[in-house]
């Protein structure tokens, strides 16, 4: 990582390094942050994100902490009141749920409760997605859930450079931001930038892929998925999809995702997690309000199938939202 | 306020002042039990008569670096850290003036330029928050300590027990007040808590724990001065648990006879903090017409915020979204308008969202 | 209460009642049935809804528990898999966030993580609803979360006869049922059958008005709204609105939605809660696919202002789905 | 099964039983990571190497009406209890024979009919249900107990609090064993408990806690046949402290030496509870030849349940949705069909939902 001492141009790298780049230049540029979880430090992260964090930074500001989400997701919520600025690791989005009323009803209560005259600006790192047989209780995707909570904002990266793009883009913000990361990305590689100035702004969608005959809407992994189907479309079908890649689910930006479908008039939302009541529906709901006049088929949704998920590679491949399943939808929407 | 450490032991003017607070704090919550039957005051409402001494004692050991974080049972403690009652009755009254601007109200006051982070409605939820921002002391190296209230009721959330090893494990300080009045609603604390000597569950986590009689005002300030003294200086944290009792219901809305009899709150009654200080000053020579003077002028000084939080306006609605989010997000909202829920773009959008 | 021993007709009685009602009945019908929760027993309920049941079926089977909301809702899910038949009571949905682990990551996965073995029959009581001036913390409709949570069931009623079918449907259903009442209603009247085999079927809506210009399809307290907003949209406007009443969210009845749509042609979804991810998403997303051909006009959600609620009442008051709201909501999809 | 109380002291037959008990764990945890390599098994995968004199002594200990709840470190458990190696096996691999039918996995190994209510991956989320069938037995009036165990990391969780409050509050008959094996994942028990001696949180509650050498079958028996038994007859629950150690890494992706040395592991080795019980049964004249017979016996096993395993059905794809819901749920869902989402109506409406 020398690289990093350049500050112009760009440089190949995977999600996961993308990620630990932006800590290391948040965490020297400002005495505030720090990064706190379970096995951060001396194991070098679950996922090996924080990977050589300590080393550098000291225990004090990569903080290895007990298994106790609520305990120091709600102690980020302290220390971002007092004037701090957390990083908190929890290993997968599944372990939030102990931590629930913490984030939903702390973090993202304290700036309006109090009138405005305290804030939480904290960020809460977690990879969602499955994919991997880790079965029922560790292969959720409950961003929508977070999406819905006023007060707090969540933002899901599906490249390297949006990783360190979104996650500075958080770190600096002055409200409580859940970053999802996302499993099977950590690998992926893709050209960052290495300027320490480099943001990716909250609330920005991004055109992935321009096309033509029919748009695609997709967030974290599901991104990746669609890219691939996108191509496999043109490929095979002379079908030419345009990708729409949320970046940030709370904002939304409906606003690039109605231009788009008003140029296509057809619309595929996909995601990694179940799509009942999940972030294809807000989407479906704000689409079909926004393009009434431009659809020419109704919104279509794609995720995983609506069972928590089996542990055996065949029920779990069946069940998630595979290229296959997307491409048939598409072509569904088509006709 | 005073920077040098408070002694552990109580001047003459100490006393005075103290009883001042405490007939201030009944007072003002015997107002507010008025105010809400009238309907100016709405939600839950949290009264705390018959605390006072655990609440105006500990309180008085804080320094001004020291930072409070309590329950929704929180008008007295907000009152005993300088809060105006003012700021305290608009915020009831969900006016502009209130400390909290009219959104908190009863359970969530605050008043951060006095280290007062709030009042929170959760039970046990506070205690993270607390220890959060004993982490944020030790990360700048002050000697400072966090003063976190709670209730007899809340040592059974599994909150607590994170919280405390967090707090053990990191070496914070924060004095953890356990105020034990007895009930969590109607549920005693031997029906709550298979320890019911709460200050024990401490070492569960090899830090001090100690009960003291929390309507003795002598007992509350020696114990919460040396128990703060040692948070800040090596660094220990500890709990302090001060029996009292709950004289009203669990809110207003409780008449608090359902689980305990009129008997019980009457013998507890002969406790009163206020009627032993009073006491005390009585021997110290301090006359009845100065100590009737007192109660007029808690009289006077709660009608004034009365009267205050009745002329305070309504915040606007025009600006029902303010603070839900920092200045300068409006931005990163600006492209989610786009087939918003009904009434979403006037309400909201419009409504100051992240200005 | 004596008229429970009638078996047959109906009697008058409130939300709150007809919630005890059924409850007496299955404790009496099955030995398995108890019910737990804080201040359920001695207190008689923190709204009063287990008033006298302590008194009538003892210590053991109405159980007060110490403020442990994870410890005893996993309780539940154990002694629901040990073969018992638990009722919890969370005083409101709000503190659910504190036991979502156990609700989500324990009871609704027992059954298939554990390949079909063993069951979770559980029923968890809790209110939703705002309007009190409770504040931030207190004022929350999360429903949505658990109806879109698979292995779970979620219901809520919105008339007393519903709150006594439901509960006791859901009370004798094999899964894990999450029963959403309502602060507002607990005090509504109505007629209630007195029929101890009386239930309301789990995945079935009621058409609770039926209308031929616009459809409003709700659940819970804003059913009341919308029933309210029908007369008056009648009495001044002439408009003749059809009001559908979910009752279950999950399964969701959405071919009674459907039908009532494809003869309006217009809707509008109402909820208590935040629309943004929440169950008008749903509707929406379900309704514009299901209806694409039959809709003049996009399907509209009104619902709570994406605010965490303020204390006070003016503010409160804007931020709810009001009757003007809605009424203004239907007079402009409307046109 | 015996449904006679074991008794403390260990015959000839018991130890040469436990003694292959222990062998086929260790076997069998061997060759699950040469199948997780070979990738036959997927998942996170978690080994009790170490492990073996905690795990089968105390499932000695257990009558046939005791219940067993574990967390994901649960294949030992599975096998002591007496699920076949075939069908613990074949739910590694995923397959229909599979304890779970192969949608649990590694981590979630159950046996209704012997009374083990799984294998659940959530630190500490075990311990509120199995505190929930220990509340079951109790509405029943039986003499039964359930045992819970949880590592040394979990201790940590609010959820530990909680369940072993209500525990104690409400005297119930479970014994929540705690496996210590010195780290929680990379992190130390040191590093993550207050109070490193575990055993001693019991007091918080007023509850019985003891420390033992988890890797002396004699004190594992010896002490879990009498709390047990105090559970079952008494309802008096306790924390049991079974310290041991981990050989392998956290789970078979970790190889479990950023945090601790080569040195660590080899001289918690010379500790081996396999090599102790084998040397005693030495002592009491059981020959090389039929010790070695054992470990002969159980590669067999392992081998047979690996050849079972392999053979045996992928679960049916077009049953995805089996077992979502309670049998007869389909008719609940019918109406639900329109507007689903892609895909919706074949894998899961069309998948055994509720059939
Ligand atoms: C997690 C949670 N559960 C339940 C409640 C409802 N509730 C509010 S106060 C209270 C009792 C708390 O008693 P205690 O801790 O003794 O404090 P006290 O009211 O006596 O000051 C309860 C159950 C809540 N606010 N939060
Ligand atoms: C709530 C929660 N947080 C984090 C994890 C990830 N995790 C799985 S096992 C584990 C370590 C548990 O250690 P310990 O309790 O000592 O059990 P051991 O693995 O040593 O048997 C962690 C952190 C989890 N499964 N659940
Ligand atoms: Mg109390
Ligand atoms: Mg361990």
């Amino acid at each position: 990582m020398t690289a990093v001492a350049e500050t112009t141009g760009t440089q190949r790298m995977t999600y996961r390094e993308a990620l630990r780049l932006a800590m290391r230049e948040e965490l020297k540029r400002d005495e505030r942050v720090f990064v706190m979880g379970e096995e951060v430090g001396v194991f070098e992260g679950s996922y090996k994100v924080t990977a050589g964090l300590m080393e550098e930074f000291g225990e004090e500001r990569i903080r290895d902490t007990p298994i106790s989400e609520e305990g120091f997701v709600g102690a980020a919520v302290g220390a971002a009141m007092g004037g701090e600025r957390p990083i908190v690791e929890i290993m997968t989005i599944n372990f939030l749920l102990v931590a629930m009323d913490q984030v939903v009803n702390h973090a993202a209560k304290v700036r309006t409760m109090f009138g405005g005259e305290v804030g939480c600006p904290m960020v809460i790192r977690t990879p969602n997605g499955a994919g991997n047989q880790l079965t029922a209780q560790h292969s959720q995707s409950l961003e929508a859930w977070f999406a819905g909570t006023p007060g707090l904002k969540v933002v899901a990266p599906a490249t390297p450079a949006d990783a360190k793009g979104l996650l500075k883009a958080a770190i600096r913000d002055d409200d409580p931001v859940l970053v999802v990361e996302n499993l099977p990305i950590y690998k992926e590689k893709g050209e960052v930038p290495l300027d320490p100035e480099f943001i990716t702004p909250i609330g920005r969608a991004n055109v992935a892929r321009t096309g033509s005959d029919i748009t695609l809407v997709a967030h974290s992994f599901a991104t990746v998925r669609a890219l691939h189907v996108a191509e496999k479309l043109a490929a095979d079908h002379g079908v030419d999809a345009e990708v729409i890649d949320l970046r940030s689910l709370r904002p939304l930006d409906v606003e690039t995702v109605a231009a788009s479908v008003a140029k296509t008039n057809r619309v595929v939302c996909v995601e990694e997690g179940w799509p009942s009541y999940g972030v294809t529906a807000e989407l479906a709901a704000r689409i079909q309000k926004a393009c009434f006049d431009e659809l020419d088929a109704p919104v279509e949704r794609v995720g995983m199938a609506e069972v928590p998920l089996p542990y055996a590679k065949n029920l779990e491949s069946a069940a998630l939202p595979g290229e296959d399943r997307i491409e048939a939808a598409v072509l569904a929407t088509l006709t | 306020m005073t920077t040098m450490d408070p002694t552990a032991t109580l001047s003459p003017t100490d006393l005075r002042r103290l009883y001042e607070q405490m007939v201030l704090i009944r007072v003002f919550e015997t107002e507010s039990e008025r105010q809400y039957k009238a309907a100016k005051i709405g939600g839950y409402c949290h009264l705390s008569s018959g605390q006072e001494a655990a609440t105006v004692g500990l309180v008085h050991t804080m320094q001004e670096a020291d930072q409070l974080v309590t329950g929704y049972r929180c008008h007295g403690f907000a009152l005993a850290r300088g809060v105006s009652p003012e700021a305290v009755m608009a915020e009831l009254f969900g006016r502009a003036d209130g400390c909290a601007h009219g959104r908190g109200g009863s359970m969530h006051l605050l008043d951060v330029d006095r280290g007062f982070y709030g009042g929170w409605g959760i039970v046990a939820g506070q205690l993270p928050v607390a220890t959060g921002l004993a982490l944020a002391m030790v990360r700048r190296g002050k000697e400072q300590a966090v003063v976190c209230e709670l209730g007899d009721g809340a040592v059974n959330m599994g909150a607590w027990h994170e919280s405390l090893n967090l707090a053990a494990l990191w070496k914070l300080p924060i004095v953890f007040l356990v105020v034990n009045n007895g009930y969590g609603m109607g549920t005693s604390v031997e029906r709550a808590s298979a320890e019911p000597c709460v200050y024990r569950r401490a070492s569960a986590f090899r830090m001090h724990g100690e009960r003291i009689d929390g309507d003795d005002l002598d007992a509350v300030v020696e114990a919460s001065s040396r128990l703060l003294r040692r948070a800040r200086e090596e660094r220990e944290p500890a709990v302090l648990e001060a029996v009292t009792y709950r004289y009203r219901g669990h809110s207003v809305a409780d008449a608090g006879l359902a689980y305990r009899s009129k008997e019980e709150i009457v013998a507890r009654q002969a406790n009163d903090p206020i009627t032993r200080l009073r006491a005390t000053l009585r021997e110290q020579g301090v006359s009845d017409e100065e100590l009737d003077a007192v109660d007029r002028d808690a009289d006077a000084r709660v009608a004034e915020a009365v009267a205050f939080a009745d002329a305070s306006p309504e915040p606007q609605v025009s600006e029902l979204a303010r603070s839900v989010y920092a200045p300068g997000s409006g931005g990163q909202f600006s492209r989610m308008r786009p087939g918003s829920p009904f009434g979403e773009e006037e309400l909201v959008f419009n409504g100051g969202l992240g200005s």
